[in-house]
């Protein structure tokens, strides 16, 4: 399979440029992720994961090194990646099938063509029942589903999710990652998933590339050798426990290796 | 205070608010009767009610009282058309632009505290006596407050969903229409609501320009006679215009961006 | 000679004989097109309008007068409309008897106006200490209030005003006409947009005409007159007459001598132009005007070829 | 935008304020060289600046320039503090009491819009033409403002905290002081520059009765002689003081409330 | 041990209760819980768990049953309850060591002893150099240490906490989790935790309550039997595994025998 989205050596700097303050979001960071991959980035709160994201959605220009998806430079945001947000960022002025169809909307499909292809979605995400709701009436979990819906509408081979359900109870986020993977299994893009939540990146992930904080490196590229389909059983398994098992001793490992003069230091 | 009597107060609030006014209305009735004041000072409501009476027929030098509530509103709200159709789009160009705002900003924020009288004498010169100067002197004092609103609103639109209109792929024009406006409207009706607040203000500031009908040039003509029963009869109609106008716009917000407050 | 669609005329809310012309519309009438009457709480706020050129024929005392020709407002004075005699005075309270014995009261004014000078040249002529006199500046309508309360003593102003304070227990102790001798002679006058005066030379004639009627109605008849006029203005009826009798109108045909604004060829020895340049001078002294501004002769701006053409007119 | 071309227009924003206040500058002063309006009109920049130097050395009518600047400030910040005393309380009372509020709400929704030059005549029948009067006028324009905006302070702070406030046992004097005051404070500071803003504006007005000094009472008596060069000279002093008294409050909450919007 | 909290057969209603309309937000909920207890109270997004710790803190007064304290009627807060939010609240006009000591403030403690007890427990949440930062200057994790020592310094018999590490990222938390046990188990106070993620209930608590949604009620309730103290190993221990999938099944069998015919709707 070939490379869908690289990151070589990338460096990214906020704030002061000029005299080489500022904060160091990533140095050398490089990953490489295969089309149809569902990859899912881990690392503690503010060690650059957002970065890598926005870098890959083209919110950002890297300070150093290049972005590349297909091969291509990354030079700004485009409808070839589909981004899913911490928040649902529902546009409260319009109802939930018109939140769906706002990307189509934006793109100028033909009407009746938006109109199929959202209540396809809908009905994917469990909510054809809601398409007139007003968004402000839906509950977190439903919202984050519209979301989902308008991302996968205009099924970008690219899917970008930044902690898509760091806001949800463990109830509806089980859920949540049960509906995702199925329709990923479905359609098959590549997935940048981005969480700090060890047993999410296990549970979805077919890779899992832990990060390191400030300034954020590969610390870990970790195979995950669960089977597909999975589904909330797996989570009590014996095989998954294992995964997590070693997952956390070999981030314990490396992180007391590159860091171990940190440790203790203000959380 | 537990959930029931919030509850209660709620439904209680308005009537609380009537047995408030009717008070007062009481005292300003007894103050008259026991003559506390003379009635130069302070004209009893009585009095104020037979003035008002009288206008009705008669109107206030040769106009209808109706008319002159009519000729008032009518600048006003003229005014406020003007202040919102150049006031939003500056305002959300320079919230969108740092280089307009910077450019504008120094004119913004010395004009707005500018007391608006004292353009009187320039607005003459300038737009003559006629009801352009009027408008004039109420849109200016309306102006900044919307522009200043609009800035702040298109300011504070979240970067995620700016983000979001980028993602898919929105143009400048599309990020403005289905995104920077909408998002933007709640905090601009807030601010239309106190930028009309404060053109309504300048109402009579506007009608001493030459005016001969208008409750401003009303009760600055009726105070010229010291008339204070028209005077008094005067403020009671502004301020019951100005609260009506309010609860207009309020109705309007209610109807335009119904999601106000409940994202 | 064409004429426009409405001829604007700028005056002052005060009872005066061509309100007459008001009433039945006889301006109207003479100049064959509708008269607009904008109405200004005094002088000073009509000069804003007169510059903006929104007022063609105004009607405007003497002291803005002055301010708008300093100040090069393109107007021309085309006749006096009445001295001010008795119809301004200084009102004050009970046990107050002269101009002298205002030291260490307050005295109210409405600013810029002829008023407000005769009261000022009146602190001259009675060598009042001014720094012992609080000298307030309120608009007409607001002294009858500030008298109640007892916050002023004393008051120069006109009349429905003056009556008024009378009323309430004050007694007039100067007239503007008690100034004529010391050489402040006050009065008010008419004046018109250069503009309008080269484009509509004929109708500013039939405007002083008419004007000049209306006075002979009033003299004719000024209880009758005094009647119609405090009915139009809807003020009190005999304060209206005190006003009216209070100012002497000179007849047209005597304003083209020196003892007025003389003959265009004469005018620099006329009274009404000296006056205009002593009151100047006054204004530049109490640092309202700038001495730089002034011009050397006010004769140009005084014409009174109107006038002779009104006089001459059958 | 990027994240680098904020940074430079944050650097660059007071430059490009200060050219476009000296292009604006500049355009006055060839307008009135090419005499696209007569001095009368538009007096000259130069004009205005020569009648500014003569007035520092010989001040208007007997009294010095800075004099007329700080009396009128002198008045502005009474009012403003009276409008603070009565109002932060008074908002602070009616935002924790919906009771109060009902009470309360009528008399403020009623005289906040209405124009302040119709209390004129009222006011000098209640309070005279002394500096109590001129204070009264700003005072009044004022306070509605802080009334409103302390309320919605008050009603705005967090659940949270006044939980926080009674877990701790804190008496109701206690929650006052130690958790609603202090967590209204940020945005009563917000209102108040608002509310200074809207008072200023009524300055003229408050200088109309019966002044001899002051910026307002300036600009009026000026424009009763034509003098379009004090008038405009005026103006200027009226906006940059209002500018500067902004800045002085923005200075304060900085200093007060340094945690405004970093929470 | 003797009872310290007890909840008997409460009811409680919000919104319109004149005409038997409103949400019901518990109904029948009974609950004791003994002297030096730490009780883990689990549901699902709604189901009425903050609505349990408000009763018990005294925030809200029940519609219907008793809340008591020490076999007496909560009135009231009082500071015998201390309260832990899911924000840490901390009040951005004092500094660290002032947020500390506000309780003792407002209860009028001599200085010296509030400054003395505030610093103990600075040092004992590893807060000790920074008592003079603005609070808005710390880390999420660092605010939600200085909220614990506010509410510790007060030594209240009973701790009630409402998800007070819900907005913090996993390894962040897990340190909380840690510190939290390790002064449990020094000062020994009742503790009712609120969560709604099982491994944090499993972790922390004595005893584990499982709540069903709309209206609340206990669903289940499991003693725990991990032995204490309990350290981050505990967590990819086969024990704790087991303990998961068994507290998992149950719920699920629970949920299903209870609101089988609710399944599947909108979460
Ligand atoms: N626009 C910005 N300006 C300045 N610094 C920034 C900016 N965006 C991020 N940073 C800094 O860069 C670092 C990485 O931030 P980033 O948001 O990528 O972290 P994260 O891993 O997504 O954290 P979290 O889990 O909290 O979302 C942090 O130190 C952050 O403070
Ligand atoms: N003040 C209130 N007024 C009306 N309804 C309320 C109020 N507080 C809570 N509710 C309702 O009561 C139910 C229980 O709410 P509660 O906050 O106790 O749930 P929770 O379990 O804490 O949820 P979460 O995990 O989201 O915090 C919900 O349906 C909620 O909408
Ligand atoms: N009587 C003249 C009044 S004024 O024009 O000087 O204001
Ligand atoms: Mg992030
Ligand atoms: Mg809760």
């Amino acid at each position: 399979m070939s490379v869908k989205i690289a990151f070589e050596e990338v460096t990214q700097v906020y704030g002061d440029t000029g005299k080489g303050g500022g904060t160091r979001a990533l140095e050398h960071f490089s990953l490489e992720i295969a089309e149809r991959n569902f990859v899912c980035l881990l690392g503690p709160s503010g060690c650059g994961k957002s970065t890598v994201l926005n870098l890959a959605a083209g919110f950002e220009k890297p300070s150093g090194g290049s972005v590349l998806i297909d091969g291509k430079t990354v030079t700004g945001p485009g409808r070839d990646r589909g981004m899913v947000f911490q928040e649902p960022l529902l546009l409260p002025w319009r109802n939930v099938i018109e939140n769906v169809m706002l990307g189509p909307c934006l793109a100028g499909w033909p009407k009746v063509e938006a109109l199929a292809q959202a209540r396809h979605y809908l009905r994917l995400t469990g909510l054809e029942r809601f398409e007139r709701h007003a968004s402000y009436e839906l509950s977190g979990g439903m919202r984050q589903r519209v979301a989902l819906a308008r991302a996968w509408i205009g099924e970008p081979p690219v899917l970008l999710m930044d902690e898509p359900f760091g806001a949800l109870d463990a109830q509806t986020r089980l859920v949540m990652q049960e509906l995702l993977l199925e329709i990923w299994e479905q359609t098959r893009t590549t997935v940048l998933f981005v969480t700090h939540d060890v047993d999410e990146a296990l549970f979805l992930g077919d890779r899992v590339v832990v990060m390191s904080a400030s300034p954020g490196r590969v610390l870990l590229d970790l195979a995950v050798d669960l089977p597909r389909p999975r589904t909330e059983e797996i989570l009590t398994s014996p095989r998954f426990a294992d995964a997590k098992r070693r997952c956390l001793r070999l981030i314990g490992e490396e992180s007391r290796r590159a860091f171990g003069h940190l440790e203790g230091d203000g959380i | 205070m537990s959930t029931a009597s919030v509850a209660r107060s709620a439904r209680l609030g308005p009537l609380i608010s009537i047995a408030s006014v009717a008070a007062f209305v009481l005292l300003w009735y007894e103050a008259a009767r026991l003559g506390w004041a003379s009635s130069l000072i302070l004209p009893a409501p009585g009095e104020v009610l037979d003035t008002a009476l009288q206008m009705l027929n008669d109107g206030y030098r040769h106009v209808p009282l109706w008319q002159h509530v009519a000729i008032s509103l009518g600048r006003a709200l003229a005014a406020f058309a003007a202040a919102l159709v150049v006031g939003i789009p500056l305002g959300l160009a320079m919230g969108l632009s740092p280089i307009l705002s910077s450019i504008l900003d120094p004119f913004v924020q010395f004009l707005r505290p500018l007391p608006k009288l004292a353009l009187i004498p320039l607005v003459i010169v300038w737009l003559g006596i006629g009801e352009s100067s009027k408008i004039f002197l109420i849109f200016v004092s309306t102006l900044f407050s919307v522009i200043v609103g609009a800035a702040a609103a298109a300011g504070s639109v979240k970067v995620g969903r700016l983000r979001l209109a980028r993602a898919f792929g929105a143009t400048r024009r599309q990020q403005l229409w289905y995104f920077v406006l909408p998002s933007a409207l709640p905090e601009i009706f807030t601010s239309v609501r106190l930028a009309f607040g404060v053109g309504w203000t300048t109402l009579i500031a506007a009608e001493m320009v030459a005016a001969d009908s208008g409750m401003g040039w009303m009760v600055i003509n009726a105070s010229s006679y010291m008339r204070t029963d028209i005077v008094m009869l005067g403020i009671l109609l502004l301020g019951v215009t100005g609260y009506l106008l309010d609860l207009a716009v309020v109705g309007l917000q209610r109807a335009v961006v119904p999601w106000a407050g409940r994202e | 000679e064409e004429v426009p669609a409405v001829v604007r005329f700028g005056y002052l809310n005060g009872p005066r004989p061509w309100i007459l012309g008001k009433a039945d519309q006889s301006f109207d009438k003479a100049l064959g097109t509708k008269v607009q009457w904008i109405n200004f709480p005094n002088g000073p706020n009509e000069l804003n309008a007169l510059a903006a050129g929104e007022v063609d024929i105004g009607r405007i005392g003497s002291v803005p007068t002055v301010s708008a020709l300093v100040r090069k407002v393109p107007i021309k004075v085309i006749a006096v409309s009445g001295v001010i005699a008795t119809s301004e005075r200084l009102i004050a309270r009970k046990g107050i008897d002269s101009v002298k014995a205002l030291e260490g009261h307050a005295v109210a004014y409405p600013p810029g106006s002829t008023a407000h000078y005769a009261l000022l040249a009146a602190f001259k002529v009675h060598q009042v200490d001014v720094s012992k006199v609080r000298q307030v500046q309120l608009k007409p309508g607001d002294l009858l209030a500030a008298w109640k309360r007892g916050d002023i003593d004393a008051a120069y102003v006109w009349g429905p005003f003056s009556q008024q304070l009378e009323g309430e227990n004050g007694h007039a102790i100067l007239a503007t006409k008690d100034l004529q001798p010391a050489g402040y002679f006050l009065f008010n006058d008419y004046v018109v947009r250069k503009e309008f005066a080269e484009k509509y030379p004929g109708l500013v004639v039939k405007f002083l005409k008419t004007f000049g009627d209306t006075v002979a109605r009033y003299k004719a008849d000024p209880d009758g007159s005094a009647a119609i006029i405090a009915k139009e203005l809807d003020q009190d009826p005999a304060a209206a007459k005190d006003t009216l009798a209070g100012l002497i109108y000179p007849p047209l045909n005597e304003q083209r001598t020196t003892a007025w604004l003389g003959d265009g060829h004469d005018s620099g020895n006329a009274v009404i132009t000296k006056s205009f340049a002593d009151t100047a001078r006054f204004l530049v002294e109490q640092g309202e005007l700038r001495a730089a501004d002034l011009p050397s002769d006010f004769a140009p701006f005084i014409d009174t070829s109107f006038l002779a053409k009104a006089v001459a007119a059958p």
